[in-house]
């Protein structure tokens, strides 16, 4: 009747791969349409999770895109089991196929004469970044990630970071090396290395304040993907709303099609 | 071929299916063909600007769900410069949805966005009425009947009024509201909810009481819409819980005219397409060749009474 | 050891759950342990005797279930001479349901019943008020606070008054039983709703409407529980939903001192038990001692208000 | 705390194996606890179906007993998929436990005299009856079987009543064998072989209208097996009632605790 194209569309994914990485993470593949392979770095999906023992959960779950693979036609996702709706998507096997609907909102930005792109994260907030590291590299940048976790086994996309050509460097709690004042002056030398042109974060609020810091003081942006419960995830039902500073007023922002990428100057911590 | 139109007062809709207030915008038309739908309903405004409720702003259940959004509004203006423009682009009926916080103020904002392109007004009216104690305008029949009577000499708009299901009565309000004016009924809002996080002690939701919607609402709802159908003589939008073919014919085998999807929209986007193609198909199945005729539809029970009985 | 006990009014219970009316009967001590639960509710009877409701009385939906049944009633003697001696043998106190056409009736009935075993009596005004049009009693405050003052006056056990979800503002029927001088509030009975099988186009029920039971009532009936609690001072018993000691516990942090068990225990026989096992876990794991603490407990919600993230 | 134990219980049986017996009939066999066994012919368990694709049906499905094997420690069923209940039902495989409630409700009531019982069904009518076939065959009464059916592939359960040692009859839609001149004429030709001394029926409101005839003009006892939706099947909810006729006035019975067997004098047909 029509040949309309929509940018976003709902459709079931077959699923390549679902395999456990550690006790709490699982690494998704799924065989994606061409429009869901225009997904940019930042960008997520709205996951209609399959029910485990009949808790099958009403809400879509967001998820970020940890990986476009375009020569083999995949979208990755890497997930923490939480809850109902990622104990669900756990159970998913190769063979059976997940409604996704996306892709969604808006991603991480980076202007074209980017050199050095830190991305600093903590947990599965690097799932998140993963494809910036990508995409940065093959713009010619360079990418070096900071990855903060309780312990190396806890670590996560350390090799697939390195694969795509970034520096990583692991930080621990076990071994106080996550510390703030630590991670603050390991962002400090890498700037003084190379200048740092982009600081981008993910997944806990004190690497926030901190990136909101050194990006004041170095006078570079700084992006951040934040995370809200959604309903509708493409703006209808502004359920998803954080607290933000602009010029002139606090404002609440919807996160899923205002963000999820934020510039880390309008954040408030809470 | 099935005629889905239907009629709402003076306006026709091409089938019954349109969005509920507040579960559609613009970016709906990144993800299907909005000319399909019956009418466009936008999110409630007020003449002010608001920002909403604090979050957090949703709580999930089985098959329901909870919302505190209230009403982020950026007011009429940017209503009547930027989205009825934008609506232009597509053939459905606009219609603009208002609240305010008195009678007046109603019928001044009616007024305000009574502009080529808008083709209906429905009146929001489950928010506080600040001249009363702050309890909702319909909840009070009387308050019912002024907000629309001053809609109604404020603007040449059809006006649809969409009633609370937290009332006793809900005939009571449907009289108040069709005595008042309205075109139409939107039968009906969000339930009245809420939710305690047993282990933080804390509610669920930032303003701890909120809407419920969705599939679980659907059998109160329809009670209400077959009560007002036996109450009023103007046309009723079903509106609670669809989120099938089936659940839309329900709502009108009850009495209602035309249906409201929300919540469902947010599950799947395309929901209300598929609605619209399932009526088209039952209607085959069923031989229905004009939707309108399941309006009100419903034959009586088939009782086994105890005195019939007897006669067998 | 944790301390379930809590008092509704002068009346002590070893614990906090007990069956709603007409979800229990003699049958279940045939499958548990019934000096387990904190009270005995039995189905409510009026003075006459009555068949009830012509089916179909059942319709089942995702998380809740539609009933028609009315009630049959085999009267007060035989409730008197046949049902009090037999829950004599069991150890929680029994607590008598009953309903009745006119505030006299209610009065009347309260008197015939009033016999040792009996240890309160439960009144179900959601029934219609045949002196008043036919609305239930439970929907107009002056109907309540008269049938309530009918019984208190009529007999010297405690009365609690069962209110009906189907109103507008209920603390306005809460203060009513307060005020007719009610020991305590049941909140709330079932939600009026319906349900249409679209393939026969008949009601799902023999009387077309019916009560809505179940989880998906919860939220709304949590709301009624909260509201009530900020509107009156009598114990309140929490009533809509409840089929884990989760659902108890939140009853009780918005103001219930008392929870009751209705459609859940069909779901699984056992579950009052369960819930009663479940209350005693939650308290020990949150270190509460008594139980009757976490009545109202909620705390406020962590807000995040636009004025306070300013200061941030 | 207490050693009271109770006659009706809820619990969860092993499935030893749930085999389709045709295109719409599963028949599904449970381990059984010594109280599920003392299930008697008519009664039945309230099961808790599970869930299809998230649409874990929330009451109960009542079920006859099909068979109680005391040797195995089996209790069997034989049911028809019909809805979202029996279609979860069929899902069980051997390994599976389901949460089962019972045994419930008023069986049949065979007098010790009897000499031979005359079981009349249609479909899974038979089902419920073939544990009278087996008691009533170990109380040393004849037993006959009529089993209607649309055509010999829908025949239910003949091998199993033969097995008993009850001598069947079929007769079916296709050949008009099932028309109830026909059949009043076999059952009459059968008493008149062997007084018949207990009738019983389930699954046809014809044949329930036959026995009555019969019952009343041979004099001998008719016994049906009803259904009705029901919620608590234990008697308290007043959900599953129909409506009987006494010498007294027409009245409501519930069919889960005063049935689901009653006289066939007392019914009414609708
Ligand atoms: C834009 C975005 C991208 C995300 N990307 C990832 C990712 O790549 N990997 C990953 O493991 N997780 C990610 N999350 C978080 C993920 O959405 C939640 O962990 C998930 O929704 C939890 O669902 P659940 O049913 O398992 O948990 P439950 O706690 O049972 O969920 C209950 C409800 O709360 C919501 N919810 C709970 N936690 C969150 C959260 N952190 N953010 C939003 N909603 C939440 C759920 O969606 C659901 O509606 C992302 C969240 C957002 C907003
Ligand atoms: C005492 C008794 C014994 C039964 N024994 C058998 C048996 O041995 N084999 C067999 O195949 N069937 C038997 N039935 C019928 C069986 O209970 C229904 O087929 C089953 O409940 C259908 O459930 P569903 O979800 O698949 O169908 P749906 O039609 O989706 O069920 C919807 C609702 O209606 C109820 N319902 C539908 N049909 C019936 C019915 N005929 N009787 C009672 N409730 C019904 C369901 O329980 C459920 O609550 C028996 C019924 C009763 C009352
Ligand atoms: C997120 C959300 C926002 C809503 N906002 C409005 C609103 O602004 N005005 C209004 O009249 N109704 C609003 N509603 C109510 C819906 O229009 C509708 O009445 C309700 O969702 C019930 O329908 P449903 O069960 O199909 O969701 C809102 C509902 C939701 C879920
Ligand atoms: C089958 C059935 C019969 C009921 N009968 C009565 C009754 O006789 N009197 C009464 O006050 N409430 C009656 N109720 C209402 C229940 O007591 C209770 O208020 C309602 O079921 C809500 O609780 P639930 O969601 O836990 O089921 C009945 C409910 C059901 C399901
Ligand atoms: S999730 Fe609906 S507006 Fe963001
Ligand atoms: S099913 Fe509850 S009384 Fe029979």
């Amino acid at each position: 009747m029509n040949a309309q194209v929509f940018p976003i569309s709902e459709s079931m994914a077959p699923v390549v791969s679902n395999d456990a990485v550690n006790a709490e993470y699982f690494h998704l593949i799924l065989e994606a349409s061409a429009g869901m392979q225009a997904a940019t770095p930042g960008q997520f999906f709205h996951l209609r999770c399959p029910g485990v023992s009949g808790e099958s959960p009403l809400l879509r779950r967001p998820m970020s895109v940890y990986r476009v693979d375009r020569v083999r036609g995949h979208v990755e996702f890497l997930y923490k089991v939480t809850g109902a709706g990622t104990r669900g998507l756990a159970t998913l096997q190769r063979g059976d196929s997940l409604d996704v609907f996306g892709p969604l909102g808006r991603g991480f930005q980076m202007a074209p004469e980017t050199r050095h792109v830190l991305l600093v994260a903590r947990g599965v907030g690097m799932a998140t970044m993963a494809p910036l590291a990508e995409s940065a590299q093959a713009a010619g940048a360079r990418v070096t990630a900071i990855l903060s976790a309780r312990s190396p086994e806890f670590l996560m996309s350390n090799d697939y970071l390195k694969s795509v050509g970034a520096v990583t460097r692991a930080v621990y709690d076990a071994d106080a090396s996550s510390d703030m004042l630590h991670v603050e002056a390991m962002i400090t030398a890498l700037h003084a290395e190379q200048p740092i042109d982009l600081l981008a974060t993910c997944g806990s609020n004190r690497l926030l304040q901190l990136v909101k810091q050194l990006g004041a003081r170095f006078g570079i942006p700084g992006q951040v993907a934040l995370e809200q419960h959604m309903g509708c995830a493409i703006g209808m039902c502004f359920c998803c709303v954080r607290a933000f500073r602009t010029a002139e007023k606090v404002t609440y922002r919807r996160v899923c099609c205002e963000g999820p990428v934020f510039d880390v100057r309008e954040t408030l911590s809470w | 071929m099935v005629d889905l139109r239907v009629q709402i007062g003076s306006l026709t809709l091409e089938n019954p299916i349109m969005p509920g207030s507040g579960t559609f915008g613009e970016q709906l038309a990144s993800v299907l063909d909005v000319n399909r739908l019956g009418a466009l309903v936008t999110k409630t405004i007020t003449a002010d600007i608001r920002e909403g409720n604090p979050p957090p702003r949703i709580a999930e259940f089985k098959d329901s769900v909870l919302w505190s959004i209230g009403i982020p509004s950026k007011g009429p203006v940017h209503y009547v410069e930027t989205l009825v423009p934008f609506y232009r682009q597509f053939t459905p009926p606009l219609v603009a949805s208002i609240s305010a916080d008195t009678v007046e103020q109603f019928g001044e904002l009616a007024a305000r966005i009574s502009v080529p392109g808008v083709k209906a007004i429905e009146a929001n009216i489950s928010c506080p009425n600040l001249k009363k104690d702050g309890n909702a305008f319909a909840m009070d029949p009387e308050a019912t009947e002024q907000v629309i009577r001053a809609m109604k000499s404020a603007t040449s708009l059809p006006v649809w009024a969409k009633l609370t299901p937290n009332v006793g009565d809900i005939t009571v309000l449907a009289r108040a509201a069709e005595v008042g004016g309205a075109d139409a009924l939107v039968v009906a809002n969000a339930m009245l909810a809420m939710a305690i996080d047993i282990h933080t002690r804390r509610p669920r939701l930032g303003r701890v009481m909120g809407g419920l919607t969705g599939p679980a609402t659907k059998p109160v709802i329809l009670r209400m819409v077959y009560q007002c159908a036996h109450a009023v003589q103007i046309p009723i939008i079903g509106c609670g819980g669809v989120s099938s073919a089936g659940d839309a014919i329900e709502y009108m085998l009850a009495g209602a005219t035309a249906v409201q999807v929300g919540t469902a929209s947010f599950l799947s986007a395309g929901t209300m397409l598929k609605v619209v193609d399932g009526l088209r198909d039952y209607c085959e199945t069923h031989h229905v060749g004009r939707i309108r005729d399941l309006t009100k539809a419903m034959v009586g029970p088939q009782e086994v009474r105890l005195e019939d009985a007897l006669t067998v």
